[in-house]
């Protein structure tokens, strides 16, 4: 009992960073309709702003902290600025955005690559390491931190949605870009607040990826699995995306707990691979016709 | 041919040599390969480093003396990013571009393995580093004949950890976390767990993680249901100084214990207190005279610390001069010879390479324990 | 010819037939894999097991190989063909982590330490062939009516379907094909390197044989086979700013697809006959234009 | 004359909002009718119910004489209807030569293998194909411009073009998304005699959505009014022209 107790504190941990990390992408998604799979390279520059803002510039952690998600909101806009607008502009298909951003992907690992180098860096510790003992239940006190923290983001993000007029704005462009633009919002603008407030997100996920565990230039390669937990919820739904990484790590932790922990991810797949086969959508997502 | 204590023999043979014939230009060219860049570029660069270091020491000193004439060296270098398939072109280009007559490296299995066939063609020896794989050498029962390596292998570390973890910290049950898709994280799993059940040991847990993963709490949390004596893990100073660190805030106080993967100094920063007091075998003991002295020499030419695979890449240079002088010609076939009856001491031990299986046979490990953030050799321990 | 210099040749000709595969589903049939280097690993142990294990001959393993490719591929686009493009895009990307994982933890076939011994089977001349069948079996049939529905797919889903094309079958069409090449590129490998390892076909392969089509342009084949040649000779002349390699390449896949989607051939198919075209054309393309550009103004919907 | 294609109480729900319900009509065999209604009506939207693009909430498609609803979109071309769009669907890259060559692959009797191999075979019913899609852009008009990229084409013949491609199917059913959207008066007048003429060579029947109620009054022979989903009138123009709730709700409403 006190194992299964402290797995699923494990998997709502592991679910909580996924989540942060499917968040943005999901909230790009939503709008653009295409996967942003520049989204870990994003993430992996939030951490490395957030180690440098600790380390070089010697900055306190919270003045890092936005120093980390205004840098990566600035370079989320840049991305878009530089490598989808034009495709945009041009109704290029789908296939070229996701070429695109790959590009963007494989450019932001390898300049970091090249330029700091390939070794990984630890946080200075901010939050202390130990946990607090809850019974025979440990918790981590960065954990407890990062779910406020995600928290707080995550109740931030939805009411900007739904109580404001950019956040109206949004919700009609994720509906109908070309009808949205037909009624007057600035569609454009919408775009870049939509990458900002990705990038945003990207640059939370990133520092406090790279506290609790390290930085390190192929952090990108992780949030994959918070793309394969936004599929799971529902692809463009954040409460969706949420669900989706919430369950997928505890999926997961079950999984290593309980049946096999070589075979983890491969069931992680099979469960993905069910879940499109039999509800496409997603757990969250609402099915959609197409407009001819 | 006994030589004592290589660092002096080898200054009093070059000394002598110098003076015999200072004004020779022949130039025996020898390859080395491994990652200089990817995410094994720190070991691969230690390595070229150190090989060119030694090479530029040799020459200073005059050369090497083969048969009746005198060489320089000239190392050529190149990087195979760590993957298997450049592996195969760089060792192509070497013998057949380059025409080297012996190459140094890899440090990983999976990039010696593949390079046999190919030093076959062109007969060219090459001496593996850290390959600790036993298949670099052996394969199906029948010894490669151009491949030979200067570290012990996963058996025999297996063996010597899952002997001193029974013997000497008296463990009887012992959990493991390895990396599945790690080569040489899985020969050290399955040579530990046969040693140590051979002890009368039992092995409680034997959880994996994959490459890439960064969060071990599930394994963790499984493995301190079981409350072993002590956990092997078998990996790279990055996980484990992960892993150490995830252990010890599930409230787990084992010792842990590792392989020569860990040996780093980022280990000792990210690990800290979570990995104070624990175990990792090791190919050589730090404080040793002869290995201090490649040190300071290493510090001072290029102001870092050199890593584990300098001093391992730095007794397959001793190999191979030792080769070259005995082989009385030099040429890939010649060498290869020599390589075979190699019988020397260097700062990593006593490298006496056995013809059956080009391993250097009976290599004592020294066992390493973390105190207060530093590496303190505990003793020399051979596996029975 | 150095041993080196063959290896090279050896090395992209196998690529070749990979990114020929991969050229058909993304350049043809619009289709984005991040997996492909799954189908690879699934063709090498495939194509191993037959020669080493079974003792059959190469040209059977090869066979072998390209078909277990091509029967995994299919369970793949039967859960996820039917959905939007980035519902396969991320199955994709777990299906090459899921294979290396099974192949990882199976100990039967080397595990993760990797699988020696395997006949070194491949020479230059079977290569060579297998490239000038696989070149002429796709060029066949992107210009046929089965490769004309792919392009349709790829250009527009819905017109396509009420033209009468099974969007899904065509779909699973260009998948299973390109996986089988895939698989035959791994049974060559396989049997030139002489061991294989699940490390040797990760997702950055998958990558790379991605950048090459992106390079070659889509929907062209010349400018794949040409990408596949160039692009495996050039990291070994740039040895030395090997690290800034992956930053240019990300770049320049950014500027191809700003500026020049259609790759650095620009979707130019380089045979005799369109050469001869070409120059033949070149004069008459002029006047034909400018007479058409003076219709259109006429007609005065331009733009429109 | 028999009907070709009937229309049962199609309805189509999308959340809760009804987009079309419980709409009957039928096209004659040989007819020429029309679909109008105001923007929003749900005309496209029946196209898509049609066509199988959408999934129908209730009712039933009937074509000559069989249960057609939600038939897969790209059997429907096979049973014999094919349409064109109002935002245009060419492939925009291809040529216009090869978007006809590519709609004629339904009647090209080749198979995969002899694709591969080019086999005796392919190449015959190849020349079949080629020879049709030149024969189709001569009637159409078209056959000067079949190397050029459909996408740099004049708007007006992009919408040839698509009509063209939709005959390359050989329908007996040609659904038209408004085919003059975007013409001047004269391209209409063009327009509307191609449209019959259509009709009359390839001997099928013709529904079109159209907003220029001239051309529907002059080339149809039957018109179905749409209003908020739902059917209005149904009748000749003549009858149409005179029916109150019609002038009311869309000729007096002032859509045109």
């Amino acid at each position: 009992m006190a194992q299964f107790l402290q797995q699923m504190v494990n998997g709502l941990s592991i679910g909580s960073v996924y989540a942060l990390m499917a968040v943005g992408y999901s909230l790009v998604y939503s709008v653009m309709n295409f996967s942003n799979f520049a989204h870990g390279g994003v993430i992996m520059f939030g951490a490395y702003f957030g180690f440098f803002g600790i380390t070089l510039l010697k900055l306190p952690f919270p003045a890092a902290f936005v120093l980390a998600f205004v840098g990566t909101a600035i370079l989320a806009v840049l991305i878009e600025r530089i490598a989808y607008k034009p495709l945009r502009e041009r109704k290029a298909p789908f296939l070229y955005f996701i070429i695109s951003a790959m590009g963007a992907s494989i450019f932001l690992e390898n300049i970091i690559i090249a330029t700091i180098g390939p070794t990984f860096r630890t946080y200075p510790d901010v939050f202390g390491r130990s946990s607090i003992a809850l019974g025979p239940v440990a918790v981590g006190r960065l954990d407890l931190i990062m779910f406020a923290v995600s928290a707080v983001c995550l109740t931030g993000l939805v009411l900007f949605v739904e109580k404001t007029r950019m956040g109206r704005a949004i919700q009609a462009s994720a509906y109908n870009m070309k009808a949205a633009a037909l009624m007057g919002v600035n569609t454009d603008r919408v775009v870049m607040i939509v990458f900002a407030i990705g990038g945003m997100l990207a640059g939370i996920a990133g520092v406090f990826f790279g506290m609790k565990y390290t930085v390190y230039p192929q952090i990108g390669n992780i949030t994959t699995k918070s793309f394969v937990a936004a599929v799971f919820g529902g692809l463009g739904s954040l409460p969706g995306a949420v669900l989706g990484s919430i369950l997928l790590g505890i999926i997961e932790t079950l999984v290593a707990g309980y049946l096999s922990s070589q075979f983890r991810d491969l069931i992680a797949f099979v469960i993905l691979i069910g879940v499109l086969v039999f509800r496409p959508t997603g757990i969250m997502g609402k099915t959609t016709e197409d407009k001819a | 041919m006994r030589v004592r204590n290589f660092a002096a023999a080898l200054l009093v043979a070059l000394v002598l040599i110098s003076c015999g014939g200072a004004k020779q230009a022949d130039v025996i060219k020898v390859g080395w390969f491994g990652a200089l860049t990817g995410d094994q570029a720190v070991w691969g660069n230690n390595e070229y480093n150190t090989v060119k270091m030694l090479f530029e020491e040799i020459n200073a000193a005059g050369g090497v003396k083969v048969g009746d004439k005198t060489y320089t060296l000239e190392a050529v270098g190149y990087d195979n990013k760590g993957d298997a398939q450049e592996a195969v072109n760089v060792v192509r280009r070497l013998t057949s571009q380059d025409k080297v007559v012996a190459i140094l490296g890899p440090n990983a299995s999976g990039n010696a393995i593949p390079i046999a066939p190919i030093l076959e063609g062109a007969k060219v020896p090459d001496i593996a580093t850290v390959a600790t794989n036993p298949k670099v050498t052996v394969l199906d029962g029948k010894v490669k004949p151009y491949n030979f390596r200067v570290c012990f292998i996963d058996p025999y570390q297996g063996a010597v950890a899952a002997g001193f973890a029974y013997d000497v910290l008296k463990a009887r049950k012992a959990a493991i976390l390895y990396d599945v898709s790690d080569d040489y994280s899985q020969g050290l799993r399955q040579f530990f767990v046969e040693n140590f059940k051979k002890y009368g040991g039992e092995i409680v847990a034997d959880e994996s993680f994959k490459s890439g993963d960064v969060d071990f709490r599930p394994q963790l949390s499984k493995i301190k249901a079981q409350n072993p004596d002590i956990i092997f893990m078998p990996y790279f100073f990055k996980e484990v100084a992960l892993s150490a660190n995830q252990a010890r805030e599930l409230g787990m106080t084992q010792v842990l214990m590792g392989g020569d993967g860990w040996p780093s100094d980022q280990l000792i920063s990210m690990g800290a207190a979570a990995v104070e007091g624990s175990y990792f075998v090791n190919h050589l003991d730090y404080d040793d005279p002869d290995v201090a002295d490649y040190k300071a020499r290493y510090f001072k030419k290029y102001g870092i610390q050199t890593e584990l695979n300098g001093y391992l890449v730095h007794d397959a240079v001793l190999m191979l001069v030792d080769a070259l002088k005995r082989a009385g010609e030099p040429t890939g076939e010649a060498i290869a010879k020599a390589l075979e009856t190699t019988n020397i001491k260097g700062i990593t031990g006593t490298i006496k390479i056995s013809a059956q299986t080009h391993n250097p046979e009976g290599k004592d490990a020294a066992i390493i324990k973390i105190v207060g953030g530093k590496y303190v050799f505990q003793q020399k321990y051979a596996a029975k | 010819m150095s041993s080196y210099i063959e290896g090279i040749i050896m090395l992209s000709g196998i690529n070749l037939i990979a990114v020929l595969g991969l050229s058909l589903l993304t350049g043809f049939a619009g289709l984005f894999s991040f997996g492909h280097a799954g189908f690879m690993a699934i063709g090498a142990y495939s194509a191993a097991i037959c020669t080493t294990i079974l003792k059959l001959p190469f040209a059977v393993g090869i066979a072998a190989g390209g078909a277990t490719a091509a029967g995994a591929s299919w369970l793949i686009g039967r859960a996820t063909l039917k959905l939007k493009g980035d519902y396969f895009c991320i199955a994709t990307l777990g299906f090459g982590e899921a294979i290396r994982l099974i192949l990882d933890n199976f100990q039967g076939l080397g595990g993760a330490r990797g699988w020696p011994g395997i006949p070194p089977s491949t020479t230059i001349w079977n290569i060579l062939i297998l490239d000038v069948i696989g070149v002429a079996l796709l060029a066949n049939l992107v210009r046929s009516r089965h490769g004309r529905n792919m392009i349709a797919v790829r250009e527009e889903e819905l017109a396509a379907q009420v033209a009468g094309i099974d969007v899904f079958k065509y779909k699973m069409l260009a998948l299973v094909v390109s996986a089988a090449y895939a698989g035959v590129a791994g049974s060559l490998l396989a049997h030139y390197m002489t061991f294989i390892q699940p490390k040797m076909f990760s997702m950055v392969k998958s990558t790379e044989l991605t950048i090459i089509v992106i390079f070659g342009g889509l929907g062209s084949i010349s400018g794949s086979v040409l990408g596949a040649v160039v692009l495996t000779f050039l990291p070994e002349l740039l040895r030395a700013v090997d690290k800034w390699r992956l930053v240019v390449y990300g770049l320049a896949v950014i500027g191809i697809m700003i500026g020049r989607p259609r790759g650095l051939m620009g979707g130019f198919e380089l045979t005799p006959a369109s050469l001869r075209r070409h120059f033949a054309d070149r004069k008459e393309a002029k006047a034909a234009k400018a007479a058409q550009v003076a219709e259109d103004a006429e007609l005065g919907k331009d733009g429109l | 004359m028999s009907d070709i294609l009937q229309v049962r109480g199609l309805t189509k729900r999308f959340g809760g909002l009804a987009a079309v319900s419980e709409v009957d009509f039928s096209v004659r065999e040989g007819g020429i009718a029309g679909l109008i209604g105001p923007n929003g009506a749900g005309k496209t939207t029946i196209f898509n119910l049609i066509t199988g693009v959408y999934k129908v909430t209730a009712g039933a498609v009937t074509f000559e004489g069989k249960d057609i609803t939600d038939t897969e979109p790209y059997k429907i071309a096979d049973i014999g209807i094919t349409r064109t769009f109002q935002n245009i669907r060419l492939f925009k890259n291809l040529t216009v030569f090869d978007n006809v060559l590519t709609a004629c692959h339904a009647s090209a009797g080749y198979g995969l293998f002899d694709s591969l191999v080019r086999t005796p075979r392919f190449r015959r019913e190849e020349k079949v194909l080629r020879d049709k899609s030149i024969e189709l852009l001569s009637i159409l008009g078209l056959a000067d411009r079949k190397d050029a990229i459909a996408n740099g084409l004049p708007y007006g013949l992009q919408r040839r073009l698509e009509i063209t491609r939709a005959l390359a199917l050989d329908p007996r059913l040609l659904l038209l998304d408004e085919p003059a959207a975007g013409m001047n008066p004269d391209e209409t007048e063009q327009l509307m005699r191609l449209i019959a003429d259509i009709r009359d060579r390839f001997k099928l029947s013709v529904l079109v959505i159209e907003h220029h109620m001239d051309l529907v009054m002059r080339l149809c022979e039957h018109i179905v009014v749409l209003n908020f989903g739902q059917k209005l009138a149904d009748g000749t123009p003549d009858a149409i022209r005179g029916d109150k709730c019609v002038i009311e709700a869309y000729l007096g409403g002032g859509d045109e």
